[in-house]
């Protein structure tokens, strides 16, 4: 019983659709830890749309972010009896059983801004904030157009392990070895600060030390591109290295102010939360699927579509974040 | 009988000696060890450590322990945190006194409920440790304080210097070392700490307020940690309920240990300590620059500790054998 | 030599009634708290009271609780390990490390657990045979068998095969497994240190460690003999946990140190050494299991839970010292 | 030493108790300035406790000093030290972390906590008190290490340092070679020329001729006699120590003496007794009698593989033994009740049952389990054997009288049913008639034929219970006297420790 049928899903939840019209649909995101601001915007998100449409919205985060710590809280959510669980998984494989447990009582399982690669069918549908195949490329654009498409790169990322960065990583290398245009551009080492800041630090040193030569940096992490700007901004050698990669516009503004860095990219994280609420009380009223190939609107978003592996985007490419219009964005 | 004063002696000289190999083994592989630039990013990663360590020593010289320096030091950083954000136009210097009286209440709680209730100070600060960190999150409904709360010039007090090009933060931190010097070594206080550390039956019979000397170790303790934790801001321009200052205790004993700082009380030196924190930073910076994962410091400072156990049993030994006869 | 008649055998210290021997114990004062934190939880949240959620939750720290039953024994000789939650990550990252790379899961099985021994044996070595204080020791092994879970695991979880995930889903009328294991073992240890002599001279060791050597009790065996104990246990533990989990990770458990001491001590344990029983340590694990799904499942803030714990950490030793001064005159 | 100088010390109705019994009652003492003034008395006699009054370690029960004339309450040893008054004890009290300039100089210095420490001030005074004592030390190394006469030097300089006019040696010598004994009667008489006092407290009755110049007898906790040191007789200090016409508490009867039971050849443990040796028969008492620290209870626990002897032959019944800890002792049939009856003897906090039933697991376990009821029972029947008063056999140790405490401990290894008991001080800090309950045990046991070695300090037990004594003094055996020669004179005499033996 590890694989459950999509159409005897969707058959019960069409089912269920009927008897909860009359009351609010209950969403629980499940965060990866408390205290990461990240989550604070997407949170946003969920709370707004719950504003507009018919739902209850609830954030619960363990205090640290461990393999298992979201475990008990998917447990109580389940005795709860919530409509809808959405998580930020911390493991790919930890969580099966208790999102098998969900399933079973008929909880809509969705995992937000992260998926649990290989482990798919635990859960109804994945919300990434934008197509992750076009990350990697997206990226090397960036610190290529920083660097003038020439030298030595490179990639201060966060745990060796961290799916979604280790695919980013492959599409970075990818396009660096495939597309002429980055043929003069060298990707010298890959470095994991795991999410650290003590960690990045030393990392990123070790890397200047390392590679004197080094004209740009990608770090396709939070916490990994303030770490990297710091050690630039310490250092004062804005102009010779380039740091980029994904950030938050809260916490790099001040590089961005200060000329440390020139660009970087992320996506919308309130656009998450905003997306999954409409998409969860569509598919708990049994307004929208999750079927591959299926589209629907959301406000503000326009129409979305399920693509494989029953994913869904977001926006179709990063935003990129300059001086220009770093004071646009406030998460 | 001067054969016990040259093993203690050694003990700095011999963590000095292992500093210098080490570095040099590292520099073999890696020139650019060597450099200049090298000894700065060292530096740079200790100035917390250095403070918690100074805070550590004077708590185990007394005979004690407190596990609960980080905790403090996250509760400390995130009070400041909280007044940058409430108080956006507040003088940015306040956060230093409004951080150091906070870390100095909590070490005021360890102190009295070791004194009061004469419980194991291990205990108490275990138990602190997840009270203090608690208490973070509830203060700070669980939100990060971000880089943007805090003041430009905390943040500049990481990189920018006022001599010879050496950031605030770590002249900061070497002025601690040197003030505890002061403290242990030429202070009526530091003397009664190590004689209180050293035989505490004793201490009452030469005058000593033992309760009293106590309790100020521990308000020192968590003065010194919430001044770790406002540097902390200064540091990485954030305060985080859940990273911030986690897991530092065990650094900081680490360090301390290494240092030649006896876990029997009464035996350690600023010195030692100092140059633990130095082994310690030249670990953690050798590492990413040997390719070696950072996975692989949490085993060094376990082993680590460990064998300086080893070590200080050893010299306690070898103390008492030589004491049967002069 | 005269026979003690009834009337000669008073009072040079009048016994306390018997009403208060029973109950004026820290088990007491721990059953106390569990039925407050019952009657609490179910106010604080209509899903609460329900049997099968309770066992669902304490299967999530079952292993655990386990772990803290030997580790009572450990303390009641006077000693102490707080590296025992690193031992469960270690033993569990080194059994999943030995089957993934291809050996047969007994053999897997067999090397965590012989892994468990060891990290036991070096406890004991440096506590006992280096006679350092066991509480700074293991505070040293607790770095540094978790530091070991990370350079083997890395930041990886390694999976363990299908065949063996699910032991919380094994039910034995209508209980999981590990709940069942873990009232097993506490009735083996019960009965162990309180009807055996091996118990008996627990208590006796801890109480006074001279007098037992001089009573022909062999201290230093019987606390070699725990620290494997609960090396082996915490193996065991770890095994289950990854049973449970399907994956390990080198953070499992990750500061589960801090609860099982909680567990002990809020059941009445002593820290000096000495004192405590099982069922103490029993009626704790449940008493923690329900505040803190109480706490989970009313949705309060997870940091309310860490707060709570180190405040009845405090609490619960202050309280088990109060009790024993005033039994003991 | 004429009456005509001024007194430093007048102590008046001294009386100090402790539980319930009185170590002390009513004692008056004057000491001169300038005076040498030897305390003596045997074991128990009060000559510490009073010296503890003085130097504010205890409080006075009752009774008053004045100091120079005046009242004086000497409410803590730091008043104590306050007042002028020092007191040097054997294993001296020190820092071992610290240097030695601190150790003399730590608690002397005025100012707050966080004045400054002015080291060279210290270090300079130190070394000139160190000089004046004639001794050459570092003053910068730590006390760690120093051997037990040098510690001694450094509190002779802490009290030169805090000029005190009363310094109050306790056994100063028993830890000291000839050589280093000599030093510091050098030092002692200098500090007597310097119009100190010293009270000096031994049992080395040459060294109180040598030394001093008056000498006090206690005796029970009383004050006996105060005379010139040249007025009396070492046999007459002898006499006033012993003090009353023995009292016999007879053995009713006398066990027939049959084979060898324990045999102890060359015993060796250096630092602690050498070349001891005896044999010890069924049904016979040996006393081993001595000072405190003779070596007695080291030989017992040499015996009993608690620190077994470095070299020298066990033989128990006739075959060799070796016996490296107390399971060992135990399965010979050996038994041991010690004199630190806290420390070492009971589980406080554990029931009676289960403190009588410790040495004799397999007997309460036949099988895998404690059997309760037979434990019960043979509790029962030791409480009952013995006499225990106890409120219940549940009840906590503790919670017992001394005597009572005591008695468990006996019962705890009369269930090992032993060939061999060695009691040490079992009747220390019981009252009287507990302790005539105790002797009829003793004489009851060795009828019964098992083999006992008692070590006590009360002479009148000694005398009345043992077949033999043999008297121990600094770690060998001196004297080997049969019951119809023992005397409390020549057992005093073979343990009071002679200079010329020490070396």
């Amino acid at each position: 019983m590890l694989k459950k049928p999509l159409i005897a899903a969707t058959a019960a939840l069409t089912l269920s659709a009927g008897a909860s019209v009359a009351e609010d649909i209950e969403i629980v995101f499940v965060g990866k830890n408390t205290g990461n601001p990240y989550f604070d915007s997407l949170t946003q998100g969920f709370v707004d749309a719950c504003e507009v449409i018919a739902c209850n919205f609830e954030f619960v985060a363990p205090a640290t972010a461990e393999a298992t710590s979201q475990i008990p809280f998917l447990e109580a959510q389940i005795q709860r009896g919530v409509d809808v669980i959405a998580i930020s998984p911390n493991s790919p494989d930890a969580l099966n059983q208790v999102f098998q447990s969900a399933s079973d009582a008929g909880i809509i399982v969705l995992t937000v801004n992260g998926d649990i690669t290989g482990n798919e069918q635990y859960r109804d549908a994945t919300i990434l904030p934008t197509d992750f195949t076009k990350v990697g490329a997206d990226q090397i654009e960036m610190v290529g157009s920083l660097i003038g498409y020439e030298g030595e790169i490179a990639i201060l990322s966060a745990t060796t392990e961290a799916p979604d960065q280790n695919f980013w990583i492959e599409g970075m290398n990818e396009t660096i070895a495939n597309d002429p245009k980055y043929a003069n551009m060298t990707l010298v080492a890959t470095v994991y600060g795991d999410d650290q800041p003590e960690k990045s630090t030393t990392e990123m040193e070790a890397l200047l030390s390392n590679f004197p030569n080094l004209k740009g940096v990608i770090a396709p992490t939070t916490v990994g591109i303030a770490a990297a700007a710091q050690v630039v901004q310490s250092r004062g050698i804005a102009d010779q290295v380039k740091v980029t990669g994904l950030g938050l516009p809260s916490e790099m503004r001040e590089f961005i102010k200060d000329g440390t860095v020139e660009g970087f990219q992320l996506w919308s994280p309130y656009n998450e939360g905003w997306l999954a609420s409409h998409f969860a009380v569509g598919l708990k009223n049994g307004t929208m699927t999750n079927e591959v190939g299926a589209t629907f609107e959301v406000p503000n978003l326009g129409t979305i579509t399920i693509n494989e592996g029953n994913s869904i985007n977001t926006q179709s490419a990063l935003t990129t974040f300059n001086a220009d219009n770093i004071d646009d964005f406030d998460f | 009988m001067t054969f016990l004063r040259s093993i203690f002696a050694r003990r700095e000289a011999g963590i000095l000696v292992m500093i210098v190999i080490f570095c040099l083994a590292v520099g073999l592989h890696k020139p650019q060890f060597l450099t200049g630039q090298s000894l700065r990013i060292i530096l740079l990663l200790t100035p917390l450590i250095m403070i918690g360590a100074m805070a550590q020593m004077l708590v185990l010289v007394a005979r004690h322990v407190d596990l609960s320096i980080g905790s403090m030091l996250g509760f400390s950083a995130m009070v400041v945190g909280l007044m940058y954000r409430e108080l956006p136009d507040i003088y940015w210097l306040v956060g230093f006194p409004v951080a150091v009286l906070t870390g100095a209440a909590l070490g005021l709680g360890n102190g009295l409920l070791v004194t009061i209730f004469k419980l194991p100070s291990i205990i108490v600060t275990l138990g602190t440790l997840s009270l203090y960190r608690g208490l973070t999150f509830i203060i700070s409904d669980a939100r990060q304080i971000n880089r943007s709360v805090i003041p430009t010039e905390l943040k500049a007090m990481s990189r920018t210097s006022p001599i010879f090009e050496i950031p605030w933060i770590i002249l900061i931190a070497f002025g601690i070392a040197l003030m505890t010097y002061v403290v242990a070594r030429h202070t009526q206080l530091g003397r009664q700490i190590y004689a209180l550390g050293s035989n505490p039956d004793a201490a009452p019979l030469r005058g000593i307020d033992v309760t009293k000397v106590t309790l100020i170790v521990f308000v020192l303790a968590g003065a010194l940690s919430g001044l770790a934790g406002i540097l902390y801001a200064s540091r990485w321009g954030f305060v985080n309920p859940s990273n911030t200052g986690a897991g530092f205790e065990f650094q900081v004993i680490a360090a301390v240990v290494i240092g030649g700082v006896s876990i029997n009380g009464g035996v350690g030196t600023v010195m030692g300590t100092v140059l633990g924190v130095l082994l310690l930073g030249c670990v953690a910076a050798a590492l990413p620059l040997l390719g070696i994962p950072g996975s692989t410091q949490n085993a060094i400072y376990g082993a680590v500790i460990l064998i300086a156990l080893l070590i200080d049993r050893s010299v306690r030994q070898r103390g008492l054998a030589s004491m049967s006869r002069a | 030599m005269s026979v003690t008649t009834d009337s000669q055998s008073q009072e040079l210290a009048p016994s306390r009634p018997s009403w208060h021997v029973v109950l004026v114990r820290p088990e007491t004062m721990t059953f106390l708290l569990l039925v407050f934190g019952l009657i609490g939880a179910s106010l604080l949240s209509p899903f609460f009271l329900d049997v099968n959620y309770i066992l669902r939750s304490f299967t999530l720290t079952a292993e655990m609780s386990i772990v803290a039953l030997v580790l009572t024994l450990v303390v009641i000789s006077g000693e102490i390990d707080l590296s025992a939650a690193s031992n469960m990550a270690l033993s569990a990252c080194i059994f999943a490390w030995v089957q993934a790379a291809g050996a047969p899961l007994p053999i897997a099985v067999v090397v965590g657990l012989l892994a468990g021994l060891a990290m036991g044996t070096l406890n004991a070595f440096m506590s006992i045979r280096m006679q350092l204080p066991s509480i700074i020791v293991t505070i040293g092994t607790l770095i540094f068998f978790r530091g070991l879970a990370q350079v083997i695991a890395g930041d990886r979880s390694i999976r363990v095969p299908e065949s063996f995930i699910g032991i919380n889903t094994v039910m034995v009328a209508g209980v999981p497994l590990p709940v069942v294991i873990f009232v097993v073992v506490a009735i083996i240890l019960g009965l162990v240190l309180g009807t055996t002599v091996i118990g008996r001279q627990i208590y006796q060791i801890g109480t006074n460690q001279e007098a037992a050597l001089h009573a022909g009790i062999d201290a230093k065996r019987i606390k070699v003999g725990l620290f494997l104990l609960l090396g082996i246990v915490s193996a065991a533990a770890g095994i289950m946990a990854a049973s449970r989990l399907g994956s390990v990770r080198y953070d499992l458990v990750l500061g589960g140190e801090l609860q099982m001491v909680l567990m002990a001590m809020l059941g009445g344990t002593y820290i000096f050494g000495g004192r405590g029983t099982i069922l103490g340590t029993f009626l704790a694990a449940w008493l923690l299991v329900i505040v803190s799904t109480g706490m989970t499942v009313a949705n309060l803030l997870p940091a309310i839970q860490l707060t709570v714990l180190g405040i009845l950490l405090i609490v619960a030793i202050i309280a088990t010292n109060f009790i024993y001064a005033r039994t003991q005159r | 030493m004429t009456t005509g100088q001024p007194m430093l010390i007048e102590a008046r109705g001294i009386s100090k108790q402790f539980g319930g019994v009185e170590v002390l009652s009513y004692v008056d003492l004057d000491l001169h300035a300038g005076e040498i003034h030897a305390l003596l008395g045997e074991n128990g006699a009060g000559k510490s406790t009073f010296a503890k009054i003085l130097a504010g370690v205890h409080r006075p029960t009752r009774g008053h000093l004045k100091l120079n004339g005046q009242p004086v309450d000497v409410t803590s040893p730091i008043a104590a030290q306050r007042l002028g008054i020092a007191l040097i004890h054997q294993e001296p009290v020190s820092f071992p972390d610290l240097s030695i300039a601190e150790n003399i100089i730590m608690g002397r210095q005025g100012g707050g906590l966080l004045s400054r420490v002015p080291w060279i001030k210290i270090t300079t005074d130190a070394r000139r008190y160190l000089d004046m004592l004639g001794v050459s030390l570092d003053v910068t190394r730590t006390m760690r290490g120093l051997s037990i006469a040098n510690q001694q030097m450094v509190e002779i300089a802490r009290s030169l340092a805090s000029d005190s006019k009363l310094i109050i040696m306790d056994e100063p010598t028993a830890p000291l070679t000839p050589r280093e004994v000599e030093t510091l009667f050098d030092i002692a008489r200098r500090l007597r020329e310097e119009g100190r006092t010293i009270i000096f407290i031994s049992h080395r009755l040459e060294e109180v001729r040598m030394l001093c110049d008056r000498v006090t007898i206690f005796r029970d906790g009383a004050h006996i006699s105060t005379q010139t040191i040249d007025s009396i007789s070492d046999d007459e200090i002898i006499r006033l120590m012993i003090g009353r016409p023995l009292k016999k508490f007879m053995r009713k009867h006398v066990a027939t003496i049959g084979d060898i039971a324990l045999e102890v050849s060359n015993l060796t443990l250096p630092g602690a007794f050498e070349d001891v040796s005896f044999t010890l028969r069924r049904g016979e008492i040996i006393g081993l009698g001595g000072l405190v620290g003779a070596g007695r209870t080291d030989v017992a626990r040499a015996l009993f593989g608690v620190a077994p002897a470095a070299s020298g032959q066990i033989t128990v019944g006739g075959t060799r033994a070796s016996i490296q800890k107390p399971t060992d002792a135990i399965d010979l049939g050996l038994a041991f009740v010690p004199e630190d009856r806290a420390g070492h003897g009971i589980f406080a906090t554990l029931s009676v049952e289960h403190n009588l039933t410790a040495a004799i697991p397999d007997n309460i376990a036949p099988g895998w389990f404690i059997n309760r009821k037979l434990e019960r029972s043979i509790s029962r029947r030791s409480v009952e054997d013995l006499s225990i008063r106890l409120a219940s056999l549940r009840q906590p140790i503790v919670e017992l009288s001394g005597g009572n405490q005591q008695k468990a401990i006996l019962a705890r290894w009369l269930l090992t049913e032993p060939d061999i008991l060695i009691l040490d001080e079992p009747t220390r800090g019981i009252d009287i008639g507990v302790k005539a309950e105790f002797y009829d045990m003793i004489g009851d046991l060795a009828e019964a034929g098992r083999a006992i070695l008692l070590i006590s300090s009360e002479l009148p037990e000694l005398l009345s219970l043992c077949d033999r004594i043999l008297v121990m003094s600094e770690g060998r055996v001196t004297a080997e006297i049969p019951r119809a020669e023992a005397s409390q004179e020549n057992i005093i005499q073979a343990a009071v420790p002679r200079s010329g033996m020490a070396a």
